[in-house]
Parts: C-alpha cells; structure tokens; sequence
C-alpha cells in the first residue's frame, strides 16, 4: 500500500496540470469567436478613447495636444456635468425599479394558465418590437403640449394641462415614462420565462399547505425567480446608463439640460461640439460608473440569488 | 378525521384514454388506507386528485362528507408528501417543514419546537440548516415526510414516501407512520409499491389496474382471497403460481394436465361461465409430496433457479408452461437442475373462472393457527 | 450673365437633341458624382427630382444623391472620409459648419471655378452669398436657404381688435399685442400672444437685426473668434423680452421642436410665432384660419437690419478626381438656373437662390395664391449687408447655439435674463478657447 | 382559482394591455389620418384611406429597405446566437481555470458605451472596406456580452445531472452541447433570437453610418427620411412608416411568441 | 467486464467531514457487486467517484487495473442509473433511450432494433414516443433503466434502479437484470434499500455506514454471520434481536438477565478484549420453547404487536429492555397482551464483543438443509 501512496503523490499534480490544460484548450475553442470580437469592436475601441480622453482633438478628430488629465478636472467641475450625472440617476432611478416591478406585474398576470393569455402575452411583448425611433416618435405625439392625448384628456376632465417635456421638472418624468413602456416587454418576456421554469410540483406543495396567493410570491416565486430578476435588473441597469435614442428624439437633452443623460451628452459632445477629448473623458466615466454599479450587483445583489 | 369519498371519478389527460375509470370508495375517518398498483396505474393520479391539484374529469369526491371536488387545494384541509419529494431548493431543510407552519402563521417558538421534535424523530436533526440539493435521496425524502406530518392536518396523503429509504430505517419509519396516524388519528391514504408496507401498515388496501379497481379490504384478506388473477399476481412476492384447467364436473375433477387431475368438493357450487378455470396456489403452498396427503396432487418438477433469501428458500421451476415458485421455510440446499415432486394442496388453490376473472373457489384451509391452542 | 443662362437653357430644352448626338460621338462613360445631402421628406423628394433633371439634361456626368441623415450626422461620417477618395464630390452642410468645413481642409472653395470659368455670381442673391463669402471667397454654393418670419393668425388678430393688417414690429408693440391676444381660462391659458421655438438660430436673427454681433472679431469674419458676445445688451434685450412676456403669462412655451410649435399655431394655442421661410407655404396651406406673415421684431432701440441667412449649402470636396469635381460643378451651376430654383422655392419653401425664379410663371401663379410667400423675399431683399447680418462664423458654432438654447429655457424657468446670457458666453469662450489650442 | 378571481385577472389583463398597446393603436390610427385631423388632435381617424401609406411606399423604396433590415437582422441573430452560445457554454460547462475572471471581462463589454465606440469602429469598417456592405452591418455585432450572459443563466438551470448522463456515455462535449443544451434552452435561445432581432431591426445610427446608399440600408434609415427638421412634417405619412416598421417585427413577435410558449411550456423536468 | 478496484478511497464534500472513510474493495471483472447501508452512507457518493462525476479527496481508483482516477468519465467506459433519473426533458422517451447509442455513431436501423427489444423488455413500448414528464414515476425510471443497459458497457452502475417498482414489475426486473448481467458479463455495481435485492441479486453485498466498509462477503455469508452488531441489525427484517450480555467464563455462561443464563460452548475461544458481549439471534430462530430442547434458555415474553404478513407472522414484544421480534413461518391467530415462551437456541445465536463489536462466536447450525437427503 505505500506504493501506491507514492504513485498518488507523483502523479496526481501531472495529471491535475493535463486536465487543466484539457480544459484550458477545448474552453478556448469556444471563447475565440467572442474574444476576437470583442477585442475589435470593443476593447480596442474603448482603448482608443482611454487614449482620447487624455488628449484635445483637432477638426479630424486626431489626437493633437496631450492635457493629461485636464479632460477629466473639466467634466469633473463642470455644471453641466454635474447635471448630466444627478439626471442619469435619477433617470436610472425613475426607471429600473418601476420597468421591472411593472414588467414583473404583468408576468405574474399572465402566467396563469387562461384562455386567450397567448394573445395577452403577445401584446405586453409588442413594446419589443417596436424600435426606439418609433415610440419614441409616438410618444412625442402622445406629450404634444396641444395635441397630445395626454393632455386632451387632462383638460377634458377639468385639469391644467401638462408640460410633459417643457418643464424641466416633468421632462425626465416623461422619457422615464417613454422608457418603461419601451423596456416593459423585453423585461416581461423574460421574467415569464423565468416564472414558467419554477416547477409546477413547488406550488401544488404550497397550495396544499394552504399558502395564498401573496405568500406563494414571496416565499417561492420571487426567490425562485431571484435568478431571472437579477439579471433582468442588471441588464436594466445597464440599459438605463446607456439611453440615448429617446432623448434625442423627445428632448434633445432639454429643457435646461433637465434630461441630458450622459450618454447623450457624450453624443452631443462628440458628434454635435466635436470635443472627443470631453467626451471620450465622459465615455470613461460612464464606463467607470457602470462598472462599479455592476460590481455592487454582482457582489451584493447575486448573494441574495438562489441558482438551482 | 374526515373521511374521504369517491363516486365514480373518473380521469384522463387527454380526453381519450381513461387514467382512473371509474373510481368508487369510501375511506373512513382515522383508516389508514393503502393505494397499490402497478406502475402508471394511476395512484398517483387519484392522489394528485384528492388533493385538489387535478380535476375530476367525471364523478364527484367529498370530504367529511362535503362535496370537495371544486374546492382549492388548500381549503381540503390535507397535507401530502410528494413522489419526487417537490422540496423548495432555495430554502433550508428546516425552513421547507415549517413551511405549512409559517402559512399558518404560527409562532416562530413553536414552530422551532414542533421541527426539532419532528426532526429528530427522522433523523434529519444534522441537516436542519442545509439545503435540500446537499441531501441524499433518502435524506430529501425524509425531509418532505416531516413536512407533511408536522401539520397535522386530518387528511395525509403520501405517494410512496418511503422508496428511497433502506430497510431499517424503512421498518422504522413504518412504524412511526402508523403509530402516528393512530394517535392523531389522522385518515392516511398512501401509496406504495412495497409488498411489505402494503400487507402490514394498512387498515385496508385497494388493488388498481389502469384506473380500475381490482379488489378493496383487508390486507389479509386480499392476500388469502385475491379477487382475481390479476391481483393474485399482484399481491405477494413471488407472486401466486397460476395455471389454466378444465373443469370436469362428471368426474369433480380439474384437469390441468394429463397428469395432474384436481379433485374438488362438488359441493362448493362452481358457478363458473364456462368450464374453462384458472387454477392458483400460493408458493408458500406448494410443499413437498407426502404419500398420505390424500387430498394432494402430485407434480414433478425440475429446478431452475432458486435464491436464498436468508428466512426462506425461493424455487423456480416450469411446470405446465408456466413459471412458478415454491417457498420454503429455511435455508436449504438445492442444486440447479434437481428434480422434486411437490404436492398441489387442492384445498389450498383458488380458482377462478377464466372468462370473468371472478374468484369461484377460496382456498379453505384455516390458515389461521391458533397459537395459544398449540402451545398448550 | 445672359451666355450661362442661355447654355442652362439650351441644354435642358435641346436635350433630347443633344443625346443621341453626344452618344453618338463620345461613347464615353459618364462621369459619376456622389451628392451627400441631409434633406428628407418633402425635401428629399425635391432633390431627388432636381437630380434627375440634371442627369437627363447632358450625358456626361451622373450626380448620385445620397441621404446621410441630418446634418450633424452627415458631417461626422464626412470628418471620417474628408480627404480620402471615399469622400463624395458634394456635400451639403448647414451654415453653422461653414467655418469647420473652411478649416477643415477637405474642400475645394466654388470660387476656384467661379473664377476659372467667369461664371456670373452677380445673378445669384446677394444677400445669401454674403453668408457663404470668406475674405472674399465664395467657398459653397449655397442651395437650401432660409430666414425667419413672424407669422400670426389673423382671425385671433380680428377677435381681439389688433389690427392684422398692421401686425407689431417691435418688441413693445409685440408684447403689446400679445397682452391682448391671450386668452385665459382660469389656470389654463387658451392662447398665448407670442411663442418662439427654442433654437438658438432665431436668438441670433433676433440680436443680429438690431445689430448686434455674436462672437468678436467682426462675427469672426476678420479674423477667427476668440470671444463670444451674444450677452451684449442687444442678446440681453431679447432674452429680456421672453422673460417679461414669460413672466406676464403672455408667451408660450412649445419646446425645441419645430412642428409642436407649428402645432400649436395652427390649433389655435399661440397667435404670433417665428419660423422658417421655409415653413411658411405649409403652414399658410395647412391652418384653418387667415395667417399673416411679417418681418421679424426688433427692438425700439435699435434699427432693424434684417436677416441672416440660414439653412445650408453644398461644398465640393477637393480629393477627388477633377473630372468628378467638374461634374459636381456643372451640378451646381444646373441648381441655380431659374427652372432648378423656381421648382424648388415651390416645393419646399426655401428662397430660390438665384432671384430670376421668381420671375418664372409657376412661381408668380403660387404667390397670386399665396402673397403672404413673398414677404419673406422682401425682408431678405432688404436686409442691409453687415458684419451682424452676415451672420457669425465660428468654428464652436453647434456648441455656441446649444448653449444659447439652454439659457433661453433657463430663463423661461426664472433664471435672470443677464445672468443666462452670461453663463452661456462663458461657456462658449471656454469652447472656443479649447477649440484653437487644439487645432494650433 | 375561483371566478372571481379569474374575473379580476381578465379586468387587469384587459386594462394592462389597453395601456400598453395604446400608444401603438395611437400611432396605427394616426397614420390614416390628413394633416388636418391630426391637428384637431382626434384619435379615430375620420376614414381609413391608405394614402399615407402609399406615400411612404412612393417616396422610399420601403420594400427594399425591410428586405435588407430583414436579411441584417437574420444574420445578426444566427451569428449572435452562435457566438454567444458557444461562449455560454464554456462558461457553464467547462471548468477551465479563471473562468470567472474571462467572464467577468465579457460581462464588462456591456458597459462601454456604445456611442463611444462608434467612431473606432467606423474606422475599423472603412479598413476592412465594408462599407456599404452587409459585414459591416452584421460582424461587429455577433458578439454580445448579454447574449453570453443570458444564456449562461439559463444554462446554469440544466441539472447537473443531465451533464453528467452525457459525460458517461461518452458524448464529446460539442455533441452535449448539441444535443442536449441548445434543444434543452430552447426557449432562452428564441428570446435571444428574438432579442437580437429586434434591437438589430431597430438599429439606426450605426447603419447610417456604415452605409452610403440604398443598397443595403436598413428601414429605420428610411422612417428618419419621412421626417423633416426644418419643413413642416407630414405625420400621418411617418406614422404610415412607423407601421409599416413596426408590423413586420410586431408579426415575427407574434410567430415568436407561439413558438417561445411552446418552448416555455416544455418545463423542466424534475 | 473491467475489475473496478478502490484504493483507500476518501471522500468529503466540505473538506472537513468524510463522507466516505478509507475504503478499499475490488470488485472483480464480471461480478454482480451490491452496495447497501443506510440512507445518507455514501452510496451514492462511491457510486459517482466510480463514474468519475466526483473527484476522490485521497486514495485511488483503478479500472481494469489501470489508474483511472484522473481519466473523464467517458473514458471509463461505464453506463450508468442515476437515483433522479436524469432523463433528458426534451427528447422522447425512445431518443432517450438510444441515446448512448447515437454518440457511438451506430446506424439507424441497428439503434432502433436495440430500442425496441429492450423497451419491449422494460414494458416501454407504449411509451417511446412520449416525452419524459408525461410518464410515471416508475415509467421515467425503466427509462432511465433502459438507456444504461442498452449500451452494452463493460462497467454498469445502477443507483436504486428498481427503488420506485411495483413488487410484481420489480421481481420481474430483478430476473431480468440479473440475467442480462450473466449474458453480457458486465461488472455490475448496483446499490439498493431493497432487502430481496441484496440478497438474492448480489454475488456480494458490501455494507456501509457513515462512509465506512462494514463488511463485505457473499450476501448468505452476511446474512448468516453478520460481522459486527450494525450489520446484524442492517441486514434482514425484521432486523437480528440484539440484547448485552455479561461473560461468565468460570460457568462457562452468558448472563442477560436473572432469569437467562446462556450457556456456551468454552472449545469456542471467546476472545473477548473484557466480559461485556452483546447476544443476537435472528426472529426466525425463535421457536416454541420445547422443554426436550437442551440447548435452548427458554424466555417468556409478552406479545406487544403482531402483523401478519402473507406467508409468515411477525411477533413484537418488549425483552430485556429491548424490542424484539419473532418470525414464525404460516398465519397465526395471535392475541395482543398474550404472554408465550420462546427458546433462545444458544447455537443459532451470534456473540459480539461490546467494545470492538466483532463477532467473536458464529452461530452454529447447520442452516442449509439438504433438500435430496431429507426428501429421501
Ligand atoms: N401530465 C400527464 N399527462 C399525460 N399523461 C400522464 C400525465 N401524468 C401521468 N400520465 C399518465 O397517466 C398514467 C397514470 O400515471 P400516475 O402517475 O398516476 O401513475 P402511478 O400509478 O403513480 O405510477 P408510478 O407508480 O409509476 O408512480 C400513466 O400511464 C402516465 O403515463
Ligand atoms: N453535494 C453535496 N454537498 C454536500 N454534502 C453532500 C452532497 N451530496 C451528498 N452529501 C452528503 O453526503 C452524504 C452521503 O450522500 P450520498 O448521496 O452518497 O448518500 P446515499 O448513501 O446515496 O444515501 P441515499 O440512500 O439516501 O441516497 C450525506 O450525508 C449527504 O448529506
Ligand atoms: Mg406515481
Ligand atoms: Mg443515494
């Protein structure tokens, strides 16, 4: 039996470093596609603006005088900036926490076994398919200060007409609205899918242990569902730092800045003002920002996730 | 405490082919009453229905004596353990058996002191924090029986709770079942496929065959007098030996083969179709030949296999086209091959009428020895 | 004056003629010319049909027009081509680029063939050259030109007993005006008097036709900006007016956005409003009551100067094949024929660049319907050429009007007018200065 | 559930999806609708003439443009399944060391700013020459971090044993995949499939930018056509366009979604 | 047909308890190797470091007598049963079946023959086209069942195959397997709770207990001579009667109670390592107390329960502060509360010594009865 002891030791860190190797190579294989283009189109472009934003930028955009962190000392200061960093948030704010609960709603609701919930589920999805410069279009109709039915209806029943996208108060109400409505039916699609996997053995158990509805959702369905919300919050997440379509089309970052989110600014920044050096600072620190909400989602959010 | 009533239920899934075709039964309040069945016969089905979590495709189910068949799951006042165990896999062993407690909203005291006895009486107390994907399969389900238990509610049902348990711990927890159902006086409908669960724990038990009910009583009786071919088959293991015969009423004789001619007492009336009769013994039955036997028939057979079983001795061998089985007390020595002559005890057989299946002969032997009068 | 015109003439009249004799002769291939463009909807279509016209009028050159989204869109695919042979022989860009695409080195200023082939300029509008003429040079053929103009309803006038024949000019009578045609119904105002868009473009007509500049240096013309001073008192005048009218409930509000506001006009929500000359013939088509056009307001203070131009206008490129640069030449010189400028006044509203269309019969029976159509002409025609309405060059010129714009909704939100305007202009200097450190 | 209960699901059911679907009613009405009703700021239009519609179709060449932003989306969803699959999958099932790390990189993909990419990008497209071709429309995007990140959390609910079945009977592990987690997340793929259609259909800057002409641009290029900055637009025209948009992806939602239930109602299996 | 051979195999799951504890075993090459202990032993966990689904934490595992622990479970070339069945959800139950069959690249038509023989066997025919979740619980299993043994591996792991069996299908595929398992010649380790299975499937039983080897022999040999008193009381049901006992070598007696001296042969060495034994006897041994029987101590008990089971009845009763229980072979008619006198046959019982708990006396009867002589 020692002998054998002695081959365990001799061979078993060969063997581990094999399988490692094993791994590594058949891993690699299917990492490759994603890795070569991600190091193309994202890597190296985000290398490009670290690069940037270290620098002012002539008329053909190339990098001219070095300021070293000059880029970021002006964002940093900047009014503006500031304004563009509280709307984001806020924005975010507005958003996730109303698009998931909604979308989460609207799931729960259709994931009763009915008839006709087919066509229901196809209608809370349709928000998908519709693109961003078409609802955001409709939308801009639906806020018109004098056409809009929104208002029509405000005034039929006696009360003072909004000014949904004038008054900066109201303003980043509005897109937030804009928003949810666009993201209302991926997140629904998504969480439905999660709600269908929970096995069904799970709430016949709780039904007849006498578990009503509302207990059922918050001792099964949402933990079991914890998974799916978690991602469906985080892609969210992400998605909300990174709006840009609707703004452009329903404020142009108006009034008095009131919805300039960042990205949008970085657009105007880059493409209107053609400061790539500002702008590629603010590209950094959006990255940068959302990089450490993920990070605070991943290390705090995933504890309370539940993986089968 | 409730009793539990059938009416003619009947099931299907998809509208064509009938699961469970029309059940009737009544189950008094407090029976401890076993479900049995071959695979897919559909015990699970009309558990699932009791409970609420299938409709009814016909007929109607009352409890306590109430109409019950649109009534919620939860208003049935049941608990159930569940064939694949359904355990929560977010949430810890303790958290999932207290779980019908938390509904109930019971105090978090009590509910601690109710799972620690519970768990303890399972021997799950090492495992209360864990969760269930970091259980044995036995472990899990032990788990989903306390569940089920620590409600207390007045109607149990329980599809093979103890299929994933060894013997030992299988024997005791059968006892504690039926201990615990006498106590609480719980009415208990449980499904199982263990012969040995089945003959013992039951107050009385129901035989199906796809959908169908085949014989309800007694264990016992069930066992001495099956209804039919088929739950002569199915109850006992190894199963009933069965052969096909011929009734010949001039001489009162079944002929099962050229050789072996049955007497029977003409005057049990055999009220059979035809007269054509399928003959059943008991491998317990079939002992070896004794000359002075008058009412035996002898028949000689060749050994196939046979397997101790520590207790007993098991025989197979092929008689008449058919595989039967001999058990005998004892360990004993066979060798593969050898030839034994064994007495048919025409008391001991059943017959049955091969067109009905209806049972036309019990066996008569009192089987029932009397202990006291023998010691004596 | 009169040969050009005449071979304009010849060519599209002999066309046919001159086909089959030219395939005949030279079985040359054409010379094909990309035209970048920024014009969509009705817009699009005119172009497109221009285009048309132009390549079956001669076989030697095919223009290709291309649609590349608006023009900030447009411009930053051109900075990423400018100078190479990817770059298209044409590009249009809006007025506020004039001075980036001058330094941007990318193109080849008109004037060279101007120059070249004695092609008479004189014919073309003074006014609208004005805009596009650096030292001298006429660097890009202007092509879709605007100015603003006050329109308002007429029946409101009526219904209020202002007189609509004699609409308000300046400031005072404009606030004047609007106090009487608000109407209010309880919290909710029906109408306002007065509304401007949020844009930065009518700030500007609005200080330049008291006088006033936008950035130093001579509106950057003398030599390159280094100083905003759109906050002088002619900037401040105007803010202060949106402020008064603002705060006196007689302004209204209807966001960035250039069909709200035409919205709100023709349902009746704002009397007086300024737009685009090129909007007027819709709007006037479109509302259902009488409207009437007027010049721009100015301040009492101060004389009117007129208009600036705006709009934008179409830059050869100079990395291109001559042969294309020829093509993309004999384009331009096709647009601003009577015919080409007459059908495109008519269909999209902006001024023909060349004023003989407006002599072409089409157009004449258009204003015989519309006569509100030729006020606009006449407040360009006689706007005094000036440094102010010359209009301002600056290469931060996107950024300066966004800035104006953000001061304009403070202000609509209570900020002081001065302090806005002030902010805005430091905001800019900033650019500006950024802008020249880095293009040293 | 007793009926009051399914009275109450129908009633919420039926008001969610009214305000939902609204806007998109609001729009389809509009777009019947002349310049002057628009303006009343009715909702019903008067009469359903299709003359916007005819107008859209007249001014562009829509049907070509949907051809293309249909061919585009196509690729893109094939190629980012693939892609994203492949990575899923290592991701899951192979437990090569610093998986988490490389996983953490792909995670942090999704957080660079799009638009600060686009110009890089648009550089890298001039140099490979695929400007105004489809595999400049197409390539950048068959790898996307949420797709990998999707279907990784879907992956990760295949029990361990289904993996384990496979690893004994031998199945190399493309065959696994194959066989057993493409057909087993079905559903996640279709929501991706779905997921990358759509926002490729919807994609409006980058097309514009990588395209110079009608050959292969995309129908969103065409829906900024019909609107104007400085003349008066026609709405009922764009919202003809928004339709016309929108019905196509509205119709492969509803074709999805079948088959996303079907897939949805296959459960996983205890 | 590979030997499988464990080498001081450790096994733990959180680095600090070890589920499995040093176990060394060789299984030879064609040897049908049955696996039992309670639930939660580590059964499972032994069975998936054999199949490579588990690293070992020490030891080594060699197959066909080549190291394997570090090769994939593919290479090891073995099929496998999984407790859960880990059926593929989403293909039917035929593609299920064949498809270890489709990896090996085996044509259509030979894998569709495969699949019906061996559905026909399993009783799956009606089901192949199903998908997994439509079928019953005992269904998925014979699925499960089916796609190990299709693949005709040398190696087959089968983890409570049968466990959610009907009696009658389950005897059926005990046969079924156990001749497949002859014909193919595989190594077949195969871990049960099921009493009938271990014993009469297995050419050895191995027992465990908490991760350790408790004994290992052919399942006769265990049943008869359990090695210490966990498998006396593991193996057989009702489990072996156990009682402590003091030695009394000067009178050559065991005292288990005032009443009861046992006495022992002294030729037998009782080298016990102190005077404490501990006295077992299986219920089956306990007779009638016969006054003619010498070596017998008679005890008289009082009958507590009693079931009857088919075949035999099953005595309950309360002895020397533990429960015991009789085993008498027929139905008997006996009365709770009713006191008998049993005999303690001092031959047939088992002595373990307290401390080690190793067996330390055999019971002596010859158990195998010779058939021929007797019938002779
Ligand atoms: N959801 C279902 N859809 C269709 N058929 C089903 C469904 N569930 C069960 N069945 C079928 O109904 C029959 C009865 O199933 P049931 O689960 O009641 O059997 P069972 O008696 O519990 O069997 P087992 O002992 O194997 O668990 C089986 O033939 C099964 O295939
Ligand atoms: N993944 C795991 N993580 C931690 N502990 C585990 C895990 N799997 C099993 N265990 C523990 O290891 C021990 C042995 O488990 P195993 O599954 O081998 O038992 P078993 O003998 O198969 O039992 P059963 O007969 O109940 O299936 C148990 O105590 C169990 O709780
Ligand atoms: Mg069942
Ligand atoms: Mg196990």
């Amino acid at each position: 039996m020692k002998q054998s002891a002695e081959i365990q030791v001799a061979t078993v860190p060969q063997a581990v470093t094999k399988k490692r190797l094993v791994y590594w190579r058949s891993a690699i294989w299917y990492l490759l596609p994603s890795i070569i283009l991600f190091s193309l189109f994202l890597f190296y472009p985000l290398a490009k603006t670290f690069y940037l934003s270290f620098f002012l930028t002539d008329r053909q955009g190339l990098a001219n005088v070095f300021v070293g962190l000059e880029n970021y000392q002006y964002i940093l200061q900047a009014e503006s900036f500031h304004k563009s960093i509280i709307a984001t948030l806020l924005f975010v704010f507005y958003t996730v926490p109303t698009g998931v609960l909604i979308s989460l709603f609207l799931a729960l609701l259709t994931n009763e076994k009915l008839k006709g919930i087919g066509f229901f589920r196809t209608i809370f999805a349709s928000t998908m398919g519709i693109s961003v410069a078409a609802s955001a279009v409709v939308w801009l109709f639906i806020f018109h200060p004098s056409m809009g039915i929104l208002n029509q209806l405000i005034t039929a029943v006696g009360g003072q007409s909004v000014e949904w996208l004038l008054n900066p108060d109201w303003a980043l109400v509005s897109v937030s609205v804009t928003t949810i409505w666009m993201n209302i039916g991926f997140s629904f699609l998504i969480l439905l899918g999660g709600l269908q996997n929970i096995d069904n053995h799970l709430y016949e158990s709780a039904r007849i242990a006498g578990a009503g509805y509302f207990y059922q959702l918050r001792r099964i369905t949402i933990p079991m569902l914890s998974p799916t919300l978690f991602f469906v919050v985080t892609v969210s997440l992400i998605n909300a730092f990174q709006t840009f379509g609707q703004v452009d089309i329903l404020t142009q970052g108006g009034p008095s800045e009131s919805t300039n989110l960042i990205v949008y600014s970085i657009y105007r920044e880059a493409f209107v003002n053609y400061q790539f050096g500002t702008a590629s600072a603010q590209s950094i620190f959006l990255f940068l920002c959302i990089l450490i909400v993920t990070i605070l989602q991943f290390t705090f959010g995933e504890r309370k996730v539940h993986y089968q | 405490m409730y009793a539990v009533e059938l009416k003619h239920v009947d099931k299907s899934y998809d509208k064509k082919q009938l699961v469970v075709n029309d059940v009737s039964v009544t189950i008094e309040p407090g029976e401890f009453f076993v479900l049995v069945g071959p695979s897919g016969c559909g015990k699970s089905t009309l558990l699932r229905m009791i409970a609420g979590l299938e409709e009814l495709s016909a007929g109607s189910l009352l409890i306590d004596g109430k109409r019950a068949d649109h009534l919620p799951p939860s208003k049935r006042e049941l608990s159930m353990v569940f064939q694949n165990y359904a355990l929560y896999p977010h949430m810890t062993v303790a958290d999932n058996i207290t779980f019908g407690l938390d509904v109930k909203k019971i105090r978090k005291k009590e509910r601690k002191e109710k799972c620690d006895e519970i768990a303890a009486m399972l021997g799950l107390t090492d495992f209360l924090k864990r969760k269930p994907r970091h259980l044995s399969g036995g472990q899990r389900q032990r788990v989903a029986l306390a569940r089920a238990i620590i409600t207390n509610s007045p109607i149990c049902l329980m599809d093979e709770p103890l299929s994933n348990l060894d013997a030992k711990l299988r024997a005791y927890m059968r006892a504690e079942i039926r201990e615990l159902q006498r106590k609480l006086g719980m009415t208990l409908i449980y499904v199982t496929h263990d012969q040995i669960e089945a003959m013992t724990m039951g107050d009385r038990i129901m035989v199906l065959n796809e959908g169908t009910i085949q014989q309800i009583g007694r264990p016992i009786d069930v066992y001495n007098t099956p209804a039919n071919p088929f739950v002569a088959k199915f109850i006992g293991s190894p199963p009933m030996n069965i052969t096909n015969g011929i009734l010949d009423s001039s001489t009162s004789r079944i002929h099962i083969n050229d050789q072996s001619h049955l007497p029977f007492d003409s005057k049990q009336i055999l009220n059979s179709t035809s007269n054509k009769v399928i003959v059943g013994i008991r491998p317990e039955q079939l002992t070896r030949y004794d000359e002075t036997e008058t009412n035996s028939v002898p028949i000689t057979v060749t050994i196939d296999h046979y397997e101790i079983l520590g207790t007993e001795t098991l025989l197979k061998f092929n008689w008449n086209n058919e595989t039967w089985y001999a058990k005998w007390y004892g360990q004993w020595d066979v060798q593969i091959g050898q030839s034994l002559t064994l007495a048919l005890d025409c008391q001991s057989v059943c017959i049955y009428d091969s067109i009905t299946g209806r049972l036309i002969k019990k066996p008569e032997t009192v089987q029932h020895q009397d202990v006291s009068e023998e010691i004596v | 004056k009169e040969p050009t015109d005449k071979s304009a003439e010849g060519q599209t009249s002999d066309n046919a003629n001159a086909e089959t004799d030219e395939t005949a002769e030279v079985p040359e291939e054409k010379v094909e010319a990309v035209f970048w463009h920024a014009m969509s909807g009705g817009g699009q279509e005119s172009i497109e049909a221009i285009v048309d016209n132009f390549n079956n009028s001669q076989d030697k050159y095919t223009i290709i027009p291309e649609f590349q989204g608006s023009y900030e869109e447009a411009l930053t695919k051109f900075r990423s081509v400018g100078g190479t042979e990817d770059a298209p022989a044409i590009i249009q860009t809006f007025e506020v680029g004039t001075k980036y695409m001058i330094d941007s080195g990318f193109i080849e200023p008109v004037q060279s063939f101007i120059d070249e082939e004695n092609y008479d300029i004189k014919q073309l509008e003074e006014n609208i050259l004005n805009y596009y003429t650096v030292d001298d040079q006429l660097y890009s053929m202007p092509f879709n030109s605007s100015t603003p103009v006050m329109l308002y309803n007429k029946d409101a006038f009526k219904e209020a007993g202002v007189d609509p024949e004699n609409p308000p000019q300046t400031f005072a009578e404009i606030k004047e005006a609007a106090e009487d045609l608000t109407v209010k119904d309880g919290e909710n105002t029906e109408r306002y008097g007065f509304s401007i868009l949020n844009y930065g473009w009518f700030i500007e007509e609005l200080i330049a036709t008291q006088g006033g500049l936008f950035v130093n240096n001579d509106n950057g013309r003398a030599e390159s900006a280094t100083e905003a001073v759109f906050n002088g008192q002619e900037g401040q005048r105007v803010f202060q007016l949106i402020d008064e009218m603002n705060q006196a409930g007689t302004y209204g509000n209807f966001g960035s956005n250039w069909d709200d506001i035409r919205a709100a006009f023709q349902t009746g929500k704002t009397a007086m409003y300024l737009d685009s000359s090129a909007g007027v013939s819709a709007t006037v088509e479109n509302a259902p009551f009488d409207v009437g056009v007027a010049y721009i307001p100015y301040s009492e203070e101060a004389e009117r100067n007129g208009v600036i131009i705006g709009g934008a206008s179409l830059w050869m490129t100079n990395s291109i094949d001559k042969e294309k640069q020829k093509a993309a030449w004999e384009f331009m010189k096709f647009l601003q024929t009577p015919e080409s400028q007459a059908k495109w006044h008519l269909d999209t509203g902006y001024f023909a660049i060349n004023p003989a269309a407006y002599e072409e019969e089409i157009v004449q029976e258009k204003w015989a319907e519309f006569p509100q159509l030729k006020v606009t002409v006449d407040q360009l025609q006689e706007t005094k050429p000036s440094v102010a309405t010359q209009g301002a060059l600056s290469s931060v010129f996107p950024e300066a009007r966004q800035q104006v714009v953000t001061a304009m909704e403070n202000v609509l939100q209570g900020t002081d007018p001065k302090e806005a305007l002030d902010k805005a202009a430091e905001e800019t200097n900033r650019v500006i200065e950024q802008a020249n450190r880095a293009n040293q | 559930m007793s009926r009051l209960q399914v009275t109450v699901t129908y009633l919420l059911l039926l008001l969610s999806s009214i305000l939902i679907f609204f806007p998109i009613l609001y729009a389809f009405f509009i777009s019947f609708m002349s310049g002057a009703e628009l303006l009343q700021g009715s909702i019903w239009p008067q009469s359903f003439h299709f003359e916007n519609y005819q107008k859209a179709f007249d001014h562009l060449p829509l049907a070509h443009y949907l051809w293309n932003s249909f061919f585009v989306s196509t690729v893109v969803m094939l190629g980012q399944l693939v892609v994203s699959a492949l990575a899923a999958f290592a991701f899951v099932f192979i437990p090569f060391k610093g998986r988490s790390f490389v996983f953490f990189l792909f995670i942090s993909t999704m957080m660079i700013p799009w638009e600060a990419t686009m110009i890089p990008n648009f550089l890298t497209i001039q140099h490979f020459d695929w400007i105004n071709r489809y595999e400049g429309l197409t390539i950048p995007f068959f790898a996307i971090a949420f797709g990998t990140f999707l279907l990784r959390q879907h992956f990760l609910t295949i029990p361990t044993e289904l993996k384990e079945a496979s690893d004994i009977a031998g199945l190399r592990s493309f065959t696994f995949f194959c066989k057993v987690v493409v057909p087993y997340c079905r559903t996640s793929f279709v929501t991706l499939g779905t997921y990358g259609f759509l926002t490729t259909w919807n994609m409006y800057l980058w097309p514009l930018l990588v395209t110079n002409n009608d050959e292969v641009r995309t129908v969103q290029i065409g829906l900024k056509q019909l609107q104007t900055q400085e003349m008066a637009t026609d709405w009922g025209v764009v919202m003809a366009g928004v339709m016309i948009v929108i019905i196509p992806t509205l119709i492969l939602l509803f074709l999805g979604q079948k088959q996303l239930q079907k897939g949805l109602a296959q459960g996983a299996l205890k």
